[in-house]
C-alpha cells in the first residue's frame, strides 16, 4: 500500500509545485498549493496505516490550516484585484527587486 | 479485494476512450470550411458583448468562507462526539473552549455585518 | 508546581501566556467591534499593550513551574520562556510604533492589534512545542496572521501586492515544510522531537524517508527565516507591507522561525547532524554573502533593511551550524538584541515617513540628524548596533555567535561572517553619513514639523537603552540566555551529543 | 629616575635579552612595593565626560541653527560676529580642560609607577564583567604597565597641546562644540585602546578611534570629496579590523582567554607545537596593524584623511591613532617573538612602506600631503623596528615622532590658517595648502618658521634632536639583526638596513624641500595677501613652542651608552629601554633562544658611534645641500604650474598609482559584484531562468503561455530549484 501511496503523494505534490511555478493566475496558483497540501494529506493517511492513528488526525489539522489559508488568501487576492483589476501575477510590478 | 473494482475500471476506461475518441474524431473527420458567419458564437443570434466572466458579488465569497470555517468545525466535533462518554470531562472542556472560540468568531462576524446579505 | 500532563488542565497551565494573549486578542477584536468611533483607535492599541503585559506576567510566572521529564508536547523550559520575552517585547514595541501609524492611515485598529496578538500567540506556541505538528500549526498561525497584516493597508496597492506575494510563496513553502514533517513522521513513527531523536539513534535515518524529510523541513524553515536562495519574497514583502508590520516581520516573526528551527535541529535532528550540517553551512554562507552584497546597492531604506535582515539571518544560521551551547545561547541573545535594534530602526523609519510610506529613499535622510538630533542619534546607534560596532548590543551578539563558531572550529564561516560584516558597515554607515554629513535638500527643513508621537519616543528610548545596556553590561542578558539553553541539547539523559 | 645599572650594561648597545636575563637574576622575585594606581579610570573617563558635555552643546547649537534657518535666515546668519553664543564659549574650557586634567592624572600615576619599580603589569579593576560565558570571561579593566603608561602620557600630553591649539584654529568654525565633542571622544577611545586589559577592550578602542577618525575626516561635510575621504579611511580600516577580529578568535580558540596577562602566559604553551597557528594569528594582527597604521598596501587612506581639520591630522593621523598598529605589535611582542616569519613580514612591510612613502613625498605639493606621506614613512620605520624585535626602539620613535610630527602638522596648520585668512580677505581662490602658492613666509611667520625648522631637523635625524636618537636606533637594530647567527632571513635584513638608510636621507631631502618651498625663496603671494599673513595668536603659538622643546629634548629618553658622549653624559643611560624591560623581556627571551644574540655591528662593520656620526653628517649634508639648491629655484604658483609631468615624476605625483590600482582591482569589482548579485542572483533570473523555463516548456511541446512567467512564479521557481538542490545535496554526495 505504502509503496503506491507515497509515490502517488509525491507525484501529486510535484504536480502542485509545477503548477505554482508555471501558472500565472493567483487563484490557480493557490489551488496548486492546495493540491500540495492534499498530497501531504494523502501521505499522512497512508503512513498512518503503518505508524498509528495520529496521521489521520494530522489531516484534520492540515485541512483546517488550508481553510484558514484559503480565507485569508482569497481576501488578499480580492484586495489585489480591486487595485489592479487582474489576478495575473505577472502584472504586478510595483515591488521589484 | 482489488479485483472487485476491475469492472469499474473497465467502464471508466471505456467511457474516457469513447468521449475523447468522439471529440477527436469529430475534429479529424469534420471538413473545416470556416466563414466569418460560422465563426461567430451564435450564428444567427445576438453578437455577444463584454466579458464572458460574470461578476459575482463579494457576498458569495463571505458566505463561502463562513461555510468552510463552520464546516471544518464539524470534523473536530464528530470524532469527539462519537466517543464523548468514554472520553470524560477533560476533552469536554476542551471542545467547549473550542466552540467558544468559534462563537466569538461568529459574534465578530455578526457584529461586522458579515452575515447580512444587504 | 510540576506539570506531568496527567490532566488536560496541565496543558492550560503550560500554555498560560498563550491563553492570556489569545483571550486578550479576542477581547481587543470584540472591543473594536462594539466601538466604531474613529477616536478609539489608540485606546485599542493601549488595550493590546495591556494584554501583552498580562501575558508577560504569565510568562514570568511560568518560571516557577516545572515539568516532569522533557518529552511532553508542550515544553515548559527556559529556552521557550526566553524566546517568549523576545516575542512579547517585539510585539509590544511594534504596537507602540503602530499607534500613530494606524490612526494616521485609518487602518482598522481592532483587527490590526488582534492580528498582532494572534501572531504572537502562534510564535509562543512555536517556541513551546516539542512536536513537529504543533510547530507547523504555530508557524501557520503566525504566517496567516502576518499575511493579513502585510496586506493590511487596503488603500495601498503596494501593501496588497506584498501580501499576495508573501502569501503565495509562504503557503508554497509551508507545503514543503509539511511534506517534510510527513516524511519524518513516517520514518520515526512520531512527530515528537524526543521520539524522533530516539528513533534516529535506533537507525531510523537509514530508512530512506528521514533524510529527504529532513531536507524538506530545512528548506521550509529556510524560507521562513528568508535564507538564500529562499529569500526572494523578503524584499518585496518588507517593502510593500506597512512599515510597523515590516518591523514586526523582520524581528519577531523571524525570531520565532529561528527558535523553532533551533529546537528541531538541536533536539529532534541532532542524530543526523552530519546530513544537515553541509546544507546549512552553504545556506548560511550564501545568505551572508548575498544579503550583505545586495544591501549595498539598495536605495530604499526599507529594502535595505530587508536585505540587512536577510544578512542577519545568515549570522544566526552560523549559530545553528555551530550547534553548541555557546552558539545556542548566542542565538537567543542575538535574537533579543536584533529584535530590539530592528524595531528601533523601523521606529525611526516610521517617524521619518511621518506615519506613512513616504520618504523611504535613503537620500531623504540627508541632514536629518541635525534637524532631529535625538532621532538621528538613536538611529545612528541602531545602525551601529546592526553593523556590530563595539559597545552596542549588536557587537556582543555577534561576538557571542562568533565565539560559538570558533569553538566549533567553523573557521571559514567565521571568516565569511567577519568579512560580510565589514561590507555591512558600508551600507549602514551610508545612512548615518546621509543623516550627519549631507546637507538637507532645499525645502526639506520646513517639512520637519509635527511632533513625534510620545509612544515612538518611548520605543526609541527603550530600544536605545537596551542596545546600549546589552552592549556595555550584557551580563544579565547573557546569563539568562545561557541558563535558557541548559539541557536543551542533551535530549537523552546522560548522553551529550558529540560532534 | 631609576637608571638602574645592571651588569649587562657593559655591551655598547645592550641587546634586550642579556640585560633582561641578568636583571632577572639580579632582582630575584623582589616583589616591589605594591603600587596602587591613582584613579586610572578617571583618566579614561574625563575625555568621555568632555564628549558628553560638548556633544550636548553641539546639539543645542545645531537645533538653534536649524530654528534660525526655519525662521527664514541662513546658516550664516548664525555666524559668530555678534558675540559668541554660550554653546561656542564653553567648549573652549571643557575640551582642553578635561585633557589637561587627564594628563595631570597620568603624570601622578607615572610618578607612582616610577617609584614602585614595577615588574608585573598592574590590572586596575575589573570595573565590571563585560561578558561572561562558560568558556570566556571578558572584564573591563585597565592594563597598567610601562608601555601603556608611555602611551597614556603621549596621548594625553600631546592631546592636550593639540586641544589647546584647536581653540585658536577652530575659533570661527560654526561647528566648534561638535569639533571638540569628536576630539574628546577620540581621545577617550584612544585611551581605551592603549589601556584596555585585553584584546576585546582594545578592539573597542580600535573601532572607536576608527569611527572618530571617520567623523573628523568628514568634518567639513559640505565638501563631497572630504566626506568620501572619510569613507575611504573607514573602509580600509575595516580590512584591518577583519584581521584583528580573526586573530582574536584564533587566540581565544587556542588559549581560551583574551586578556593580556593570560594570553601572554599561555601563548608559549599553546603554540609550542603549532608555530603555523601563531604565525597566522600574528599575521592577522599585522593586517590589522597595517590598516590602522597605514602600511603598504593599506596606506592609501591616510593621505586622503588630510581632508580633516589640521589639528585632527596632527592628533589622529600623526601622533596617536596611526601608531596604534605599532602599539598592538609591541603589546603582542610575546606572540610575534614566537613567529619569526611574521616578524620578517612586519620588518619587510615597514621597510617597503618607509621607502615608498618617502619617494612619494618627494613630489607632492600639498603641504599636508607631504607630511602625511612623511608620517606613513616614519610609521614604516616603527614597523621595521618592531619587526627586528627592537620594541623599545619602535616605542621610542613613536614618542619622538609624536612630538615632532605633531609640531610639523600644527605648524603647517598655522601656515594654512594664516594663508586661508589672507586668501579669504582678498577673495583669492588659491589653494591655501599648496606649497607652490607659498614661499618666503619666514619673515612673516618667524616663530612658525623656527619651530618647524627644529622639527625638520629632528625628523631628518640631525644631532642632537629627538629624531636622531630614535631613528638611529632603528637603523642600527635592522643592521644588527642581519648578523644574528640564527637568523634564517639574514640577507633580507641587510636589504632592510640599506632601505632604512636610504629612506633616512630621502626624509632629510623632502623635509628640506617643504621648508624651502614654504618659508624661503621668492614669495608667491600677492601683495594684498602678504599684508594679512602673520604668526598665530598665543593660544596656538604656545603649544608649538612646547612641542619644539620636546622635539629637541625627546631623544634624551633613550640614549645608548655608546652615544652618551654625544650628549656629554647628560642623559640617563637607555632610560626607556630599562623602563620597558618588564614588557619586552618575554619576547626578548624567546628571540634569543630562537636565533641567538643580535650582532653588535652593522652589516658592513663599524661601531654604533661611527654610524651615528656618519648618518648625522649625511643628514646634515642632505639638508644643507638641498637647502642650497632648492632655495635658488624659482617655483611657480599652482595656477601657473601646468607643465605635464612624465616618467618617474608623474608616477611619484600619482603616488605610484595605488589609488588607480585599487579602484580597478577592488572598488569596481566589488560594486560590480554587488550589482551582479542584485540583478542576477536576485533580480534573477528574470531573464535567465525565465528563458530557461520557456525553453524547457517549448521543448516539451508545452503551451506558449509559459513565456511570460511573472515574478512570483520566478520566485517560486527559484524556491523549487532550491529544494531540488538541497534534496540533491542529500542524495548525491
Amino acid at each position: 500500500m505504502l509503496t503506491y501511496a507515497l509515490p502517488l503523494s509525491a507525484a501529486l505534490f510535484a504536480i502542485g509545485t509545477l503548477g505554482v511555478v508555471v501558472r500565472r493566475n493567483a487563484i490557480v496558483m493557490f489551488l496548486c498549493i492546495e493540491l500540495q497540501l492534499n498530497a501531504v494529506n494523502l501521505a499522512f493517511v497512508a503512513l498512518s496505516r503503518q505508524v498509528g492513528i495520529e496521521g489521520q488526525l494530522f489531516v484534520f489539522f492540515v485541512m483546517t490550516v488550508a481553510a484558514a489559508e484559503a480565507a485569508v488568501g482569497l481576501a488578499i487576492i480580492i484586495a489585489v484585484f480591486r487595485h489592479q483589476r487582474t489576478v495575473q501575477v505577472d502584472r504586478f510590478n510595483l515591488l521589484r527587486w | 479485494m482489488a479485483t472487485s473494482y476491475i469492472p469499474l475500471l473497465i467502464i471508466l476506461g471505456v467511457s474516457v476512450v469513447n468521449a475523447v475518441g468522439m471529440a477527436v474524431a469529430s475534429h479529424v473527420l469534420n471538413p473545416s470550411r470556416p466563414t466569418p458567419q460560422k465563426a461567430m458564437p451564435y450564428e444567427s443570434g445576438m453578437i455577444p458583448l463584454g466579458d464572458t466572466r460574470a461578476r459575482f458579488s463579494i457576498k458569495f465569497y463571505m458566505v463561502a468562507i463562513s461555510f468552510i470555517v463552520f464546516d471544518l468545525e464539524a470534523i473536530f466535533l464528530i470524532p469527539w462526539a462519537v466517543r464523548m462518554r468514554e472520553l470524560g470531562w477533560g476533552p469536554f472542556v476542551a471542545v467547549f473552549l473550542f466552540v467558544v472560540v468559534l462563537a466569538v468568531g461568529l459574534a465578530y462576524e455578526w457584529k461586522k455585518g458579515g452575515l447580512e446579505w444587504d | 508546581m510540576t506539570l506531568d500532563y496527567s490532566s488536560s488542565f496541565h496543558y492550560l497551565v503550560a500554555l498560560l501566556p498563550e491563553c492570556v494573549l489569545f483571550v486578550g486578542g479576542m477581547g481587543v477584536l470584540l472591543a473594536g467591534v462594539s466601538k466604531t468611533d474613529e477616536q478609539r483607535r489608540p485606546e485599542l492599541g493601549w488595550l493590546a499593550l495591556a494584554v501583552l503585559a498580562a501575558a508577560a506576567v504569565a510568562n514570568g510566572w511560568l518560571y516557577s513551574v516545572s515539568e516532569s521529564g522533557a518529552t511532553a508536547m508542550i515544553a515548559v523550559d527556559k529556552f521557550r520562556l526566553f524566546a517568549n520575552w523576545v516575542f512579547i517585547v517585539g510585539a509590544a514595541l511594534t504596537i507602540a510604533i503602530s499607534l500613530a501609524y494606524v490612526s494616521r492611515q485609518r487602518l482598522q485598529a481592532a483587527e490590526y492589534y488582534a492580528l498582532i496578538a494572534f501572531a504572537t500567540v502562534g510564535m509562543m506556541v512555536v517556541a513551546a512545542s516539542r512536536d513537529l505538528m504543533i510547530v507547523f500549526l504555530g508557524m501557520e498561525t503566525v504566517s496567516i496572521a502576518v499575511y493579513a497584516l502585510a496586506a493590511f493597508n487596503r488603500r495601498d496597492p503596494r501593501s496588497a501586492e506584498a501580501g499576495l506575494k508573501y502569501f503565495l510563496l509562504g503557503a508554497f513553502a509551508s507545503g514543503f515544510l509539511l511534506f517534510g514533517i510527513a516524511l519524518i513522521y513516517g520514518a520515526a513513527g512520531s512527530t515528537n522531537l524526543q521520539a524522533i531523536a530516539v528513533a534516529v539513534q535506533d537507525g531510523a535515518a537509514a530508512g530512506g524517508l528521514m533524510i529527504p524529510g529532513m531536507a524538506l523541513l530545512v528548506t521550509g524553515f529556510a524560507f521562513k527565516v528568508s535564507a538564500v536562495p529562499f529569500h526572494m519574497w523578503t524584499p518585496d514583502a518588507y517593502e510593500g507591507a506597512p512599515t510597523p508590520v515590516t518591523a514586526y516581520m523582520a524581528s519577531a516573526v523571524k525570531a520565532a522561525a529561528f527558535v523553532a528551527f533551533a529546537r528541531i535541529l538541536f533536539v529532534g535532528l541532532d542524530g543526523v547532524y552530519d546530513q544537515w550540517f553541509p546544507i546549512l553551512w552553504w545556506i548560511a554562507a550564501a545568505t551572508m554573502v548575498v544579503g550583505n552584497l545586495v544591501a549595498v546597492v539598495q536605495s530604499s531604506i526599507k529594502r535595505m533593511l530587508a536585505y540587512s535582515s536577510i544578512a542577519h539571518g545568515g549570522y544566526l544560521l552560523v549559530a545553528l551550524v555551530a550547534a553548541n551551547d555557546a552558539a545556542a545561547a548566542g542565538l537567543l541573545f542575538y535574537l533579543f538584541v536584533y529584535t530590539v535594534t530592528t524595531v528601533g530602526a523601523f521606529a525611526v523609519v516610521v517617524t521619518v515617513g511621518r506615519q506613512s510610506e513616504r520618504d523611504t529613499a535613503i537620500e531623504k535622510y540627508a541632514g536629518y540628524g541635525w534637524r532631529r538630533p535625538v532621532l538621528g542619534t538613536l538611529m545612528t546607534l541602531f545602525l551601529l548596533s546592526l553593523a556590530g560596532f563595539p559597545g552596542t548590543g549588536g557587537f556582543m551578539a555577534k561576538f557571542y555567535v562568533l565565539q560559538g563558531a570558533a569553538e566549533a572550529h567553523l573557521w571559514w564561516l567565521l571568516v565569511v561572517l567577519v568579512l560580510t560584516t565589514l561590507v555591512s558597515y558600508w551600507y549602514y554607515l551610508r545612512v548615518a553619513w546621509f543623516m550627519w554629513m549631507k546637507e538637507a535638500p532645499e525645502g526639506a527643513v520646513h517639512r520637519v514639523g509635527g511632533a513625534t508621537p510620545f509612544a515612538i519616543y518611548v520605543v526609541l528610548l527603550v530600544c536605545g537603552g537596551i542596545v546600549l545596556a546589552t552592549g556595555l553590561l550584557p551580563g544579565a542578558a547573557i546569563d539568562l540566555a545561557q541558563g535558557s539553553v541548559e539541557g536543551l541539547r542533551h535530549w537523552v539523559a546522560g548522553t551529550a551529543p558529540a560532534h | 629616575m631609576p637608571s638602574s645599572s645592571s651588569s649587562g650594561a657593559t655591551a655598547p648597545f645592550a641587546d634586550p635579552a642579556s640585560s633582561a636575563l641578568s636583571e632577572a637574576a639580579a632582582l630575584p622575585v623582589q616583589q616591589a612595593a605594591v603600587w596602587e594606581p591613582f584613579l586610572p579610570w578617571m583618566v579614561v573617563l574625563l575625555p568621555l565626560l568632555g564628549f558628553v558635555a560638548n556633544g550636548l552643546l553641539a546639539l543645542v547649537s545645531a537645533t538653534r541653527s536649524a530654528a534660525a534657518v526655519r525662521a527664514g535666515g541662513t546658516e550664516d546668519s548664525l555666524s559668530l560676529d555678534g558675540g559668541r553664543p554660550r554653546t561656542h564659549r564653553w567648549p573652549t574650557y571643557i575640551g582642553p580642560g578635561v585633557m589637561i586634567a587627564a594628563f595631570l592624572l597620568a603624570i601622578v600615576n607615572f610618578a607612582g609607577m616610577l617609584g614602585a619599580d614595577l615588574h608585573e603589569p598592574v590590572v586596575a579593576g575589573p570595573y565590571w564583567t563585560w561578558l561572561a560565558t562558560s568558556s570566556l570571561r571578558i572584564d573591563v579593566a585597565l592594563h597598567l604597565d610601562q608601555l601603556s603608561m608611555i602611551m597614556m602620557l603621549v596621548v594625553t600630553g600631546v592631546g592636550s597641546l593639540i586641544h589647546v591649539f584647536s581653540v585658536g584654529y577652530m575659533r570661527d568654525d560654526p561647528g566648534y562644540p561638535r569639533y571638540f565633542a569628536y576630539l574628546n571622544l577620540f581621545v577617550f577611545f584612544m585611551l581605551v585602546l592603549v589601556l584596555g586589559a585585553g584584546y576585546p577592550l582594545m578592539f573597542v578602542g580600535w573601532e572607536g578611534v576608527g569611527l572618530c577618525s571617520y567623523l573628523l575626516i568628514g568634518y567639513w561635510f559640505a565638501d563631497r570629496e572630504k566626506a568620501d575621504a572619510g569613507k575611504k579611511a573607514f573602509i580600509v580600516n575595516r580590512i584591518g579590523d577583519f584581521g584583528f577580529l580573526l586573530a582574536m578568535f584564533l587566540l581565544f580558540d587556542n588559549i581560551g582567554a583574551l586578556d593580556f596577562v593570560s594570553v601572554f602566559e599561555g601563548a608559549e604553551a599553546a603554540f609550542s607545537d603549532n608555530r603555523a597557528l601563531v604565525t597566522t594569528a600574528t599575521l592577522l594582527f599585522m593586517l590589522g596593524a597595517a590598516g590602522k597604521s597605514a602600511q603598504v598596501p593599506l596606506h592609501v587612506w591616510l593621505p586622503d584623511a588630510m581632508a580633516g581639520p589640521t589639528p585632527v591630522s596632527a592628533l589622529i593621523h600623526a601622533a596617536t591613532m596611526v601608531t596604534a598598529g605599532v602599539y598592538v605589535i609591541a603589546r603582542s611582542s610575546a606572540l610575534f617573538a614566537l613567529a619569526p616569519a611574521s616578524q620578517a613580514v612586519v620588518a619587510g612591510i615597514g621597510a617597503l612602506t618607509a621607502l615608498l612613502a618617502a619617494t612619494i613625498a618627494l613630489r607632492q605639493y600639498d603641504i599636508k600631503k607631504v607630511l602625511a606621506y612623511s608620517t606613513v614613512s616614519q610609521l614604516g620605520f616603527m614597523f621595521l623596528a618592531a619587526g627586528v624585535g627592537a620594541y623599545t626602539a619602535a616605542v621610542f620613535h613613536l614618542v619622538t615622532h609624536a612630538f615632532f610630527k605633531a609640531l610639523l602638522f600644527l605648524g603647517a596648520g598655522a601656515v594654512i590658517h594664516s594663508l586661508h585668512h589672507a586668501f579669504h580677505e582678498t577673495g583669492s581662490k588659491a589653494d591655501a595648502q599648496d606649497m607652490r602658492n607659498m614661499g618666503g613666509l619666514r619673515a612673516k611667520m618667524p616663530v612658525t618658521w623656527a619651530v618647524m625648522g627644529i622639527a625638520t631637523l629632528a625628523i631628518a635625524g640631525v644631532w642632537p634632536l629627538a629624531g636622531f636618537f630614535s631613528k638611529d636606533e632603528i637603523i642600527w637594530y635592522a643592521g644588527a639583526w642581519a648578523g644574528a647567527p640564527g637568523n634564517a632571513n639574514g640577507s633580507w635584513y641587510v636589504v632592510f638596513w640599506v632601505v632604512a638608510l636610504a629612506t633616512a636621507l630621502l626624509t632629510a631631502f623632502y623635509m628640506t624641500r617643504l621648508m624651502v618651498m614654504t618659508f624661503h625663496g621668492r614669495s608667491r603671494l600677492g601683495d594684498a595677501e602678504q599684508r594679512h599673513v602673520h604668526d598665530s595668536p598665543w593660544v596656538m603659538r604656545a603649544p608649538l613652542i612646547v612641542l619644539a622643546v620636546l622635539s629637541v629634548a625627546g631623544g634624551l629618553l633613550n640614549v645608548p651608552e655608546s652615544l652618551r658622549v654625544l650628549v656629554f653624559g647628560a642623559a640617563p643611560f637607555e632610560w626607556l629601554h630599562h623602563w620597558l624591560e618588564p614588557v619586552t623581556h618575554a619576547a626578548a627571551e624567546i628571540q634569543v633562544a630562537g636565533m641567538g644574540e643580535a650582532a653588535h655591528q652593522s652589516p658592513v662593520g663599524g661601531g654604533e658611534l661611527t654610524w651615528a656620526l656618519i648618518s648625522t653628517v649625511a643628514a646634515l649634508a642632505v639638508v644643507g645641500g638641498a637647502f642650497a639648491v632648492l632655495r635658488k629655484r624659482l617655483y611657480r604658483t599652482a595656477a601657473e604650474d601646468a607643465d605635464p609631468r612624465t616618467g618617474l615624476a608623474l608616477a611619484l605625483e600619482r603616488k605610484w598609482y595605488f589609488d588607480e590600482a585599487y579602484d580597478r582591482a577592488v572598488v569596481r569589482p566589488v560594486l560590480a559584484l554587488s550589482r551582479w548579485c542584485w540583478k542576477i542572483v536576485d533580480g534573477i533570473v528574470i531573464d535567465g531562468f525565465v528563458n530557461l523555463a520557456a525553453a524547457l516548456a517549448r521543448l516539451a511541446g508545452w503551451t506558449t503561455s509559459l513565456f511570460h512567467t511573472g515574478q512570483v512564479n520566478t520566485y517560486a521557481f527559484v524556491l523549487a530549484l532550491g529544494v531540488l538542490a538541497v534534496l540533491g545535496a542529500v542524495y548525491l554526495p
